[in-house]
């Protein structure tokens, strides 16, 4: 039976992409469903709230209804709209975001790989730049100043943090050698070391970047500025509103499964080379014990019959899933996709922690950061880079490596920090209207 | 708000507001701009004028005290205080100790509540959106013992002329006692959210500068003035209940004759510790007894008297001008209210920023639009 | 795959050029000249990737590139006239923008 | 056969697209018409097996000049330059000339075949990293023309800063 399949795949094989393919749409169009939700719930949770809790036990149907009511809600184009236009940018968005996910890999086994491109990582940047014109295309195409001042300051914003973003990507290229993402990921591997603790401020840049790309707070103005009402999608309703929604949301899983790829080894597991931390193969069935206790703990407490059995269903199957998953040809075959999606759903934590605590950037203040501080920072880390490389030669240690990567760093930062912060352009304002 | 639209639009006249979600209010700003810089603006008030003053004049001194809790309704509390005050004065009624520790108990808790809604509203003007569910948490605590207390949560009308109306209720100096006791941990909290938070400080200093100078020509008071440099509290300066009777300091900004929106978000901030120094010591001080002075039912002052009494509002000098013309109605009741008087200085303050700090610059004034148009 | 003969890509780097040139010809509007200017530029770019096939090295790519990199300078300058032009002017019709002429 | 296809739709795409960029009233359809061509000779290039330049083609066309394109369309009122005559008085003289001039290209290429020796390029790619290839070429043989090409480009870029800026303070 295992040859047949082989076989198949072998006969086939753009069938068997086809069938990938749909399978990581479906997946990842669940996973933004409920990275709604999820941002609703604990953002709620870190503000002494609630969240909802309606639909289904503890609102766990509530993308469901969500997409249901935007579904049938009026798709409404505004009088003088260019409609063509209107309609097909968020389509434009969705696709530019969903398109990248077919590169990623999120496995060693070539079942996880959609595909392997020897430019990857070029695809990416490439196809990512190009949900930009969803959002220049439909503030423009509707009509209205709201909508055109928020996508043009959008696209200044994404165009300005493409920059950074791509410097930092450079520099993993340089450490990995390789514009694929799967060879970026086994460099990854072989060496023993993520790209993460050779490029930390390259990680940094491209975090930072990244949560600007993705137009969340802190630098969330283009849309959720009180003064601009909701940006680029004011006029957008129903369907397309959802789009633009499923886009952003999209791209931030984006995002952090690129972090993931580039800086945190991927699919490999944590310090997969020192065999003190084995324990840690066994955290799938153990994390998915701990997801039945505690949904079953919930359970109890639920007054409704309905949704008490329903959550006691759930407990049940994924105490099931976490037996099943506790044998060892199963562990070890959930190993790559269990730490792959447990480093993205780190990282997306972060993006909803981030919107609990920061406050939100100036539009000058957040181009200051941009110009200022995010590319020459990337520029110094990319030469910085290239210079410890061709100091430690081929097949450099990797203490040897770290600490020196480690020592660039910090020399760059300082050395940027020296000579950006020297004098701040608010200290002369500062001076000018106090007099001292 | 909308911003420059085209690239030859040198100067752009806008309107934010009555309707808008960062004015507080019905307040309309109309801003003048250059590319996105403010080069002046003017605030246009009114939309929510009820007439108060005027309504003095057809009501008792007793049946008007409810109306002032309407004007700044957000600190209730410390409005009908100053009203009730200011008609003794002009009785020259003395008020127990039991009813003057018990209304700055009230006062200074109204104070923490108003602050707390500031600082929450001005946060989230700034894209911070967690601080306001922490300050309501706790703003809720407060309007607990209002309720418990009077009855009402937000207009309260918790005293009246001479005195209270209800003495405290049983375990009000418990709950309080807890309070002030959570309530620091709480401060401490906010803090860790903003006070280091470096776009807090982007977004905050250096932003809505105000020199002393200037401010003291404007007639600007309360954590504004203070902000700027300034030590003037009506609290120390010209005490009032007993205030004279507890220690508490008077914070400032951080800087020599000017201040900024940092400098004023940190003043509230430890006004709401004094304030809860204070509290804790005037529920040392309750001691049982009478709660009402010698003040009849019927409110008739001589012909002819004229008092101006000032407290010490959450948002600055509230000053009361009370004239009496010997019948049961005052004869003009004027307001001094703070408010107005500090968004005064709003022009100064916008002038030279950037579109997205007038949002700051309005929270940091902390207005309420029901006392500035009264 | 056969591969496809080079006289085709040049028939359609002709086509892409001319049809560029008929834009830089006939239009008013200055930013649709700009973009003709990118069809040319675009259409260069397939000749030379098109030798660069057919010689089996490189070099044509390498010159490509650097057509492309002239095309952004191009465009920062171009569209930073246009928006000086139409800051004084405010019109963007290469007819009307005629000071210099006599 | 499966290569020559490709190329047909490529081929007609480009053109066709071509034809409404400089055809369209408004300006902002003829940059997305114009993104449209730019996919598909970024494809041709694909075709012939040059993926860094694709990549180049969309993240620096695409993604970068034609964003640049937009947004100075929108920053200048686009709604007035839509109601203009879109031809200039001369057209018909530019058309003629220009339809000499693609006859003699057409006749060029049509007799270059034998003459320059052209035809259908008989060394398959050899499987190698085409931005490896590309790099090499560049950096070793290209060094001095890279460098002047970054000096363009700063220079450019302070240029069209000067130029877009405001006013001289």
């Amino acid at each position: 039976m295992f040859n047949d399949a082989v076989q198949f795949v072998e006969n086939y094989p753009l069938l068997v992409a086809a069938i990938k393919i749909v399978i990581v749409f479906l997946v990842l169009s669940g996973v933004v469903a409920y990275m709604v939700l999820a941002e609703r719930k604990v953002l709620a949770f870190m503000q002494a709230r609630l969240g909802p809790m309606r639909v289904g036990p503890w609102g766990l149907f509530q993308p469901a209804a969500d997409g249901l009511k935007l579904l049938l809600k009026e798709d409404i184009i505004p009088a003088g709209a260019d409609k063509f236009v209107f309609l097909i940018a968020p389509v434009i968005s969705v696709v530019a975001a969903f398109t990248v996910f077919a590169v990623i890999p999120y496995g060693p086994s070539s079942a996880l790989i959609i595909t392997d491109l020897n430019v990857g990582l070029l695809f990416v940047v490439a196809v990512s730049s190009l949900g930009i014109y969803g959002i220049i295309l439909g503030g423009w195409a509707s009509n209205s100043h709201y909508p055109l001042l928020g996508s043009l300051r959008s696209a200044a914003q994404l165009v300005s943090y493409e920059i950074p973003a791509g410097m930092a990507i450079v520099g993993v290229l340089l450490v990995s050698n390789s514009l694929s993402l799967v060879k970026i990921v086994e460099a990854q591997q072989s060496s023993g070391l993520w790209n993460f603790f050779l490029q930390p401020l390259g990680f940094l840049i491209f975090l930072i970047a990244a949560v600007a790309e993705t137009n969340r707070n802190p630098f969330d103005l283009p849309e959720a500025e009180s003064e601009l009402t909701a940006g680029f999608h004011t006029e957008y309703s129903g369907f397309r509103f959802a789009l633009y929604f499923m886009a952003e949301y999209t791209s931030m899983v984006l995002v952090s499964a690129l972090a993931v790829v580039l800086f945190w080894g991927g699919w490999l597991r944590p310090f997969a080379s020192v065999a003190a931390l084995d324990f840690l193969n066994y955290l799938p069935p153990v994390s998915l014990l701990m997801i039945a206790g505690v949904v079953f703990f919930f359970a109890r407490r639920n007054p409704v019959p309905a949704e008490k059995w329903f959550l006691v269903a759930v407990a049940a199957g994924s105490a099931v899933l976490a037996g099943v998953v506790a044998v060892p040809v199963v562990i070890t075959a959930v190993q790559p996709i269990f730490w792959f999606t447990a480093k993205v759903f780190a990282l997306l934590y972060a993006f909803i922690w981030y919107r609990a605590t920061f406050p939100r950037y100036r539009y000058d203040q957040l181009m200051n950061v941009g110009w200022r501080w995010l590319i020459p920072l990337a520029l110094g880390n990319l030469i910085a880079t290239a210079c410890v490389l061709w100091w430690a030669g081929p097949n450099p240690g990797r203490l040897k490596l770290f600490f020196a990567m480690l020592a660039a760093n910090l020399a760059v930062a300082i050395v940027v920090a020296l000579l950006v912060g020297w004098r701040s352009p608010t200290a002369a304002a500062v001076e000018k209207q106090t007099g001292s | 708000m909308p911003e420059v639209t085209y690239l030859d639009a040198d100067e752009l006249v806008i309107n934010m507001g009555p309707q808008h979600p960062a004015t507080h209010g019905v307040l309309r700003v109309k801003l003048k701009l250059d590319g996105e810089r403010v080069t002046g603006s003017e605030c246009i008030i009114g939309y929510l004028h009820r007439g108060i003053e005027k309504i003095a004049e057809n009501r008792t001194y007793q049946q008007f005290a409810p109306y002032v809790d309407r004007m700044d309704y957000v600190a209730a509390v410390t409005n009908g205080m100053g009203y009730c005050e200011a008609v003794e004065k002009l009785l020259g009624a003395e008020i127990p100790p039991r009813a003057q520790y018990t209304r700055m108990i009230l006062a200074e808790l109204q104070r923490i509540a108003s602050h707390l809604l500031w600082l929450g509203t001005h946060a989230l003007d700034l894209g911070a959106m967690t601080p306001v569910f922490y300050t309501f948490r706790e703003r809720e605590e407060i309007l607990r013992i209002f309720e418990n207390y009077c009855g009402a949560r937000l207009t309260t009308h918790a005293f009246r002329i001479g005195g209270l109306l209800y003495d405290l209720y049983d375990g009000f100096e418990k709950e309080v006692r807890k309070f002030s006791d959570m309530f620091l941990g709480k401060i401490d909290e906010y803090e860790q959210l903003l006070t280091k938070n470096r776009i807090w400080l982007e977004r905050t200093q250096n932003v809505g500068i105000l020199k002393a100078e200037d401010a003291i020509a404007y007639a600007v008071t309360g954590p504004v003035l203070r902000g700027s440099g300034v030590k003037w509290d009506v609290r120390k300066a010209q005490p009032y209940e007993a205030y004279d009777k507890v220690e508490f300091d008077v914070p400032v900004g951080r800087h020599e004759g000017w201040g900024d929106t940092y400098d004023r978000y940190l003043v509230r901030l430890a006004e709401m510790r004094q304030s809860v120094r204070i509290i804790r010591q005037a529920v040392e001080r309750l001691e049982s007894g009478p709660i009402f002075g010698k003040v009849g039912k019927i409110i008739k002052p001589p012909a002819g008297f004229e008092v101006y009494h000032a407290i010490e509002s959450p948002k600055g000098e509230l000053g009361y001008l009370v004239v009496s013309d010997g019948t049961t109605h005052p004869y003009r009741v004027r307001v001094r209210p703070p408010s107005f008087v500090n968004l005064q200085a709003f022009d100064l303050m916008a002038r030279g920023h950037l579109i997205a700090d007038v949002v700051a610059i309005i929270g940091t004034i902390d207005i309420v639009l029901g006392e500035v148009d009264r | 795959m056969t591969p496809v003969p080079v006289e085709y890509f040049l028939l359609l780097g002709t086509g892409l050029f001319t049809i560029g040139v008929v834009g830089v010809l006939t239009r008013r509007n200055i930013i649709i000249i700009l973009m003709s200017i990118e069809l040319i530029l675009n259409a260069v770019n397939i000749n030379l990737v098109a030798f660069s096939h057919l010689y089996g090295n490189v070099n044509g790519q390498v010159f490509a590139l650097f057509v492309i990199t002239d095309a952004v300078a191009e465009a920062a300058v171009g569209l930073g006239l246009i928006i000086a032009l139409f800051r004084n002017k405010e019109t963007v019709n290469a007819d009307e923008i005629d000071l210099l002429k006599w | 056969m499966l290569a020559q296809s490709v190329f047909l739709i490529l081929a007609v795409v480009a053109l066709s697209s071509g034809v409404m960029v400089i055809t369209r009233r408004n300006p902002v359809h003829s940059v997305i018409w114009l993104i449209v061509t730019l996919f598909s000779v970024g494809g041709i290039f694909l075709l012939q097996y040059a993926q860094f330049l694709f990549a180049v083609q969309i993240i620096l066309y695409v993604g970068g000049i034609m964003v640049l394109y937009l947004f100075v369309i929108m920053l200048i009122r686009v709604e007035t330059v839509a109601k203009q005559a879109p031809y200039s008085r001369q057209w018909a003289i530019g058309l003629g000339a220009v339809l000499v001039l693609a006859c003699e290209l057409m006749y060029g290429v049509y007799k270059g075949v034998e003459s320059f020796h052209l035809g259908t390029p008989s060394r398959p790619p050899v499987d190698m990293n085409n931005t490896e290839a590309v790099a090499g070429v560049l950096y070793n043989n290209y060094m001095l023309p890279v460098e002047i090409a970054s000096l363009l480009l700063l220079v450019a870029m302070v240029g069209a800063v000067l130029m877009a800026k405001k006013r001289f303070e």
